[in-house]
């Protein structure tokens, strides 16, 4: 298997769906002649030529309304919105629209379009570096997907645009350098299905993207002092895919669920109000929650890095729920 | 044929100029059926109304009745293949398009026969069949579905123009003119028609924007655009047949102005406090109805014709009430269907019961 | 006391916090002659003038963002968006700078605004009847206000005026004829309070905005049946008041949160999952929730019925948990 | 004074015919003034550059270089309680309008002696007291501040205008089009100052707008427009008085479109792959800060004369930068701080530490 990076991955996808389908096509702010923002789409352009690799004006809800459009005439859209701070531009769009339409008109017609994103950070400050899946989450009609690792990254990707629904597809700017080992051939991972990425009995750790790579490593050092946790990772956000989660408390009676968002309202709160329920019976501990804090992230980089949630803080949040 | 009714038709060029008509007058045959479209979309939506009013039909109830010959002119001048979009004052078109009224009446009754399967009710109308992709209720967000659906066609070089239908309140929105901005820089195969009422809701266009002939805001993104007299269904056919062969030649998108006058208030729960009933009074004087049914006079139909022709209309009306008054609800068990089109995410939403 | 409707209340709050402060004005579509979509605003036109009781473009984006614009310039202005469905055209305004202002520029200047904004539903189908109160919920930076009864309804809203932060102020359609009683004088009820609305002893039902008038009719019922329920009013979703929450459940061992949104990922979410972990050893049984069905909401009366929760699905709850 | 220089300024009049200026020329003092800003904003941005590159700036860092004739010509335009509101782009105008430099470097650093305490970065230079109501980094969404500024001064009939900065690639997004119908509607007292630098990050504007007179889409909403050569401080410097009378006089919004081009990639991170060199090397021999200084040359000052005012912005720059290295980071227990303004509030999300 090719080890290769999230970028590469999410960049064969798409160059592999565009092969498979001419309707398949790409359009976004500086997607074009630039590359992207942050390289996914790097050669595109040069491949395809402008008719498939669409630069657009920076007007993000034209952008998702007429990649919304082109999939109810037939066509396999995935737009891109620069980052997830912009996609508030297109809420209305998705949620009042593309969510909609299949169950408004009896199931006539469905929306398959992708809307890529970035999440993330890097000293961006308060308006640059939000992580707000939830809000997409929330709506039923939607289909959020997060991944945290090149396989899944590739697979999803594919899994999406080949979707009769609309699917926000996130990713994180502080994955796209992620390495690691990615299937050859059309390697497809389906939507909707929550992924074990490490066995461990004594807790279960429930996360996705940027933070699935933080819990990663957490367990590694938790390992060290014999605890041994269970991650799952939920990668779909919506529809959600919770029996993995409920089935690995059951077996290891403690969960912790890391999130890098703001936790209140959030992903997070959803998941840890499941668990509690869910697994009444057979929690030790209460779910623990581990994300942001609830402040405008800030643009110096002290104040930044203490704000958002590391593997060090899973670890203190793991050694609290046993201890 | 008169040429006489073709200039009073009032043809317009691109940019608003006045030009005399060279295209010939709709023959009797098309005309009669332009007024009995026009009539029974007037009789539906009263039928509707007492429905409202009796409570079997519930929601938002927004008449088109005043604006009858937009539809039908601008419908006309379509192709089948051609994509429609509309707002939530949705009737007209539909019935023009060819919705089956029956389904249309279900729907607002909220029936399982309902063309949305009572899901979507007056302001959601839509049947793919018909290219006719529904009525939407967020003033100007609707405008993003034609411009894409004006892209698959492009894409795929189908000769297929895509109509969008709004009103003068949605063109102070952004979307409005996101869609202007993209359309025009890539040339796309659509036709924004805005039915200028001049009110949105209860706010005068005085109030609400900046520029009063509304189809100069198409001209800050190079678009082509004309205003034309919306209370003649003629006027409007010539517009969008010029419309249409502009667009279809690759030169990108072209934009209507068709002035008009709504009779009653916003919705059905509006009593209409804030209009001057004299200047209601003077646009009912150039109905789009009557001006079809004098047409038809100067072309021989008799009163007793026309007569005929209503008669139809009401036998139609009785059918399509009927249907829907007979037509079931929904089954409870069906609230789930649809939410996603992919069945093994639809499995996952929904619920055993 | 006097008995007004919510509608009234609200109307008085605005009136006479326009007598009391010049700054105070009011913005939004339909709100001037015509008297608001709901009517919140009748009169306020004739009496106050167009200038302080101004009709807006149908253009939710600058509606939010030019209040937000006066507020930054000293004003205290009151916009309205004629339902919560359309405020998703204002997220970015509120979310990106309103909520962000104070806090990014290191405190120099705060945000005064309100945005007033209707949820609620009645046969309007699925773009037009949508509860979405967590989308702003999320938000460190803002405040989500989201009144039950006709004195909360005059005293938040005037204390909402009065705020220095940016505040989302929701009131829902089928709450504006509730009658109650509401003090005389100038009433002003605390932002960021939590309210025990009943007492009792069995079980904790945790709620706001439509679903405490629900849950007040449910409690009615089930003391039939002996069962005394508790009743939490949050009327502030942030910041939120957990600790009478939490004070409640420690007595009652019996939590239900009731909310009329999708509960996925709803501020219901939040809720559970707090009570889950800062209750846990005190819970006899798992967090129940009650909210919609999770679709579209659709415009068929008995499917519209059908899929919003109501006082019997409340009680249902509460025997369930209690069981 | 030397007329053939205000011609050579080419003052545009609304709509953008040219005129033959009447007003004076800036006086000497004032123009050293200027070139003096000019270079102090080129220095202030080349360290930061540096200091980037030393990984002690991070985030984004956005360059004004090549358009500071911009910030320059329009800021002394104004009077200091007129509003400014502006983009991520905003060193320039900060510098201009007063900021503390040292304090801005140190915001660059993210020190808690920064302007914004070092919650902003680059991005958001902001002082209250200098009516400097920040830099924002959401395309367009800023100019609605501005609009709502310049309302509160209309309602509490203040003499302030309201002045916002922004790109050409703003003008494609609809909150851009909102503001100006906004604006124009109530006759508000606002300036909109597109720096049109032709480019919204690597996309060239003809890619990305229906119109390339980017002053014309302020016409489609009634706004009087004009088009200046954003590299000449006096050119701009007279459009924006014109303006500023134009709306203290009561008539409402003005819309100027500066011509430029900026010398570097969108951000200091961008290799600037896109864009033709010697069209670059083309707009640098119009260079803003050269011609002013060739203006000053006119006017009698010597080589050495201007050798000395570069060394003092040398000095200065220094000053800078050692205060900015100097201060100390933001405490991690401020974390929480401003929030909520509101005290309860802020005391209900501040943990115990
Ligand atoms: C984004 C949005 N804002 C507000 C509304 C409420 N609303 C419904 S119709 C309407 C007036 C629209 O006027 P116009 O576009 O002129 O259409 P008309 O009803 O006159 O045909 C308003 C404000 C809405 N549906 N969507
Ligand atoms: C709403 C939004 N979309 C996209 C971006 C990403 N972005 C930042 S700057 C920029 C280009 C803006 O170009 P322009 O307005 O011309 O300003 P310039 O940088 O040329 O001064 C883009 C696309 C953003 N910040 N906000
Ligand atoms: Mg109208
Ligand atoms: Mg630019």
């Amino acid at each position: 298997m090719a080890v290769i990076t999230i970028r590469e991955a999410l960049k064969q996808a798409l160059r592999e769906e565009m092969i498979r389908d001419e309707r398949v096509f790409l359009m976004g702010e500086d997607i074009g002649p630039y590359g992207g923002a942050f390289a996914v789409t790097k050669g595109l352009y040069e491949e395809f030529g402008e008719e498939r690799v669409r630069d657009t004006p920076i007007a993000e809800g034209v952008i998702a309304g007429a990649a919304m459009g082109a999939a109810v005439g037939g066509q396999r859209p995935v737009a891109e919105i620069m980052t997830i701070n912009f996609a508030l531009l297109t809420l209305d769009q998705m949620a009042n629209h593309a969510a909609k339409m299949h169950h408004m008109f009896g199931g006539q017609w469905s929306v398959p379009m992708v809307l890529r994103m970035a999440a993330g950070w890097g000293q961006l400050s308060a308006t640059h570096s939000q992580t707000l899946e939830v809000l997409f989450a929330h709506f039923p009609g939607l289909k959020v997907v997060f991944p945290g690792t090149p396989a899944d990254s590739k697979g999803m990707l594919k899994a999406a645009i080949r979707d009769l629904d609309p699917v926000i597809f996130i990713e994180h700017t502080s994955l796209y350098g992620v390495k690691g080992e990615v299937p050859e051939g059309d390697f497809v991972v389906p939507l909707g299905k929550s992924d074990i990425k490490r066995a461990g009995q004594h807790c279960t750790i429930v996360t996705y993207g940027r933070m699935l790579q933080q819990a990663l490593e957490a367990a590694k050092t938790l390992a060290n002092d014999g605890i041994e946790a269970e991650i799952v990772d939920l990668r779909t956000l919506r529809p959600l895919d919770i029996a993995p989660v409920i089935e690995s408390v059951q077996k290891t009676n403690h969960a912790i669920v890391v999130t890098e968002e703001w936790p209140t309202y959030g992903v997070n709160a959803e998941i840890a109000a499941r668990i509690s329920r869910d697994a009444f019976d057979y929690l030790d501990a209460p779910v623990e929650r581990v994300g942001s804090k609830e402040v405008p992230l800030p643009y110096a980089k002290n104040l930044e890095q203490y704000a958002l949630p590391w593997a060090k803080d899973v670890v203190t949040a793991v050694k609290a729920t046993l201890a | 044929m008169s040429t006489a009714a073709v200039k009073k038709a009032g043809k317009a060029s691109p940019n608003g100029e006045a030009q005399v008509s060279e295209r010939p007058m709709p023959d009797r045959e098309t005309l009669q059926q332009w007024y009995r479209e026009m009539v029974l979309i007037r009789r539906f939506e009263e039928e509707a109304r007492v429905a409202y009013q009796q409570g079997k039909i519930g929601g938002f109830l927004h008449l088109y009745i005043g604006e009858e010959a937009i539809a039908v002119g601008a419908i006309h001048a379509l192709r089948p293949q051609d994509h429609i979009v509309t707002h939530y004052r949705d009737h007209g078109h539909a019935l023009v398009r060819g919705l089956d009224p029956q389904r249309l009446m279900a729907e607002l009754y909220g029936k399982a026969t309902g063309v949305a399967k009572g899901r979507g009710g007056s302001m959601h109308f839509a049947d793919t069949s018909k290219n006719f992709w529904g009525g939407y209720a967020i003033v100007a967000g609707h405008l993003t579905i034609a411009v894409g659906l004006a892209l698959a066609a492009q894409r795929t070089k189908e000769d297929r123009v895509a109509m969008v239908f709004f009103g003068d309140g949605s063109t102070d929105n952004g979307q409005f003119y996101e869609c202007l901005n993209l359309a025009a820089l890539w040339k796309l195969p659509v036709i924004f028609m805005c039915e200028n009422n001049q009110y949105g809701m209860g706010v005068a266009i005085e109030k609400a924007s900046a520029v009063l002939d509304v189809h100069h805001k198409a001209r800050m993104a190079n678009i082509e655009s004309v205003q034309v007299d919306g209370m003649n269904a003629l006027a409007v056919h010539e517009a969008v047949q010029q419309a249409v062969e502009y667009t279809r030649s690759g030169k990108g998108p072209y934009f209507i102005e068709a002035l008009c006058y709504r009779y009653q208030g916003h919705s059905v729960a509006d009593p209409d406090k804030y209009r001057d009933p004299e200047k209601l009074e003077e646009w009912k004087k150039r109905d789009a109805i009557e001006r079809v049914r004098s047409l038809l006079v100067e072309q021989g139909l008799t009163d007793e014709d026309i007569a005929l022709i209503n008669a139809d209309v009401e036998r139609q009306i009785k059918e399509i009430v009927a249907f829907a008054e007979a037509s079931p609800a929904p089954d409870i068990s069906t609230l789930y269907d649809h939410t996603y089109a992919e069945p093994e995410h639809q499995a996952m939403v929904a619920p055993a019961t």
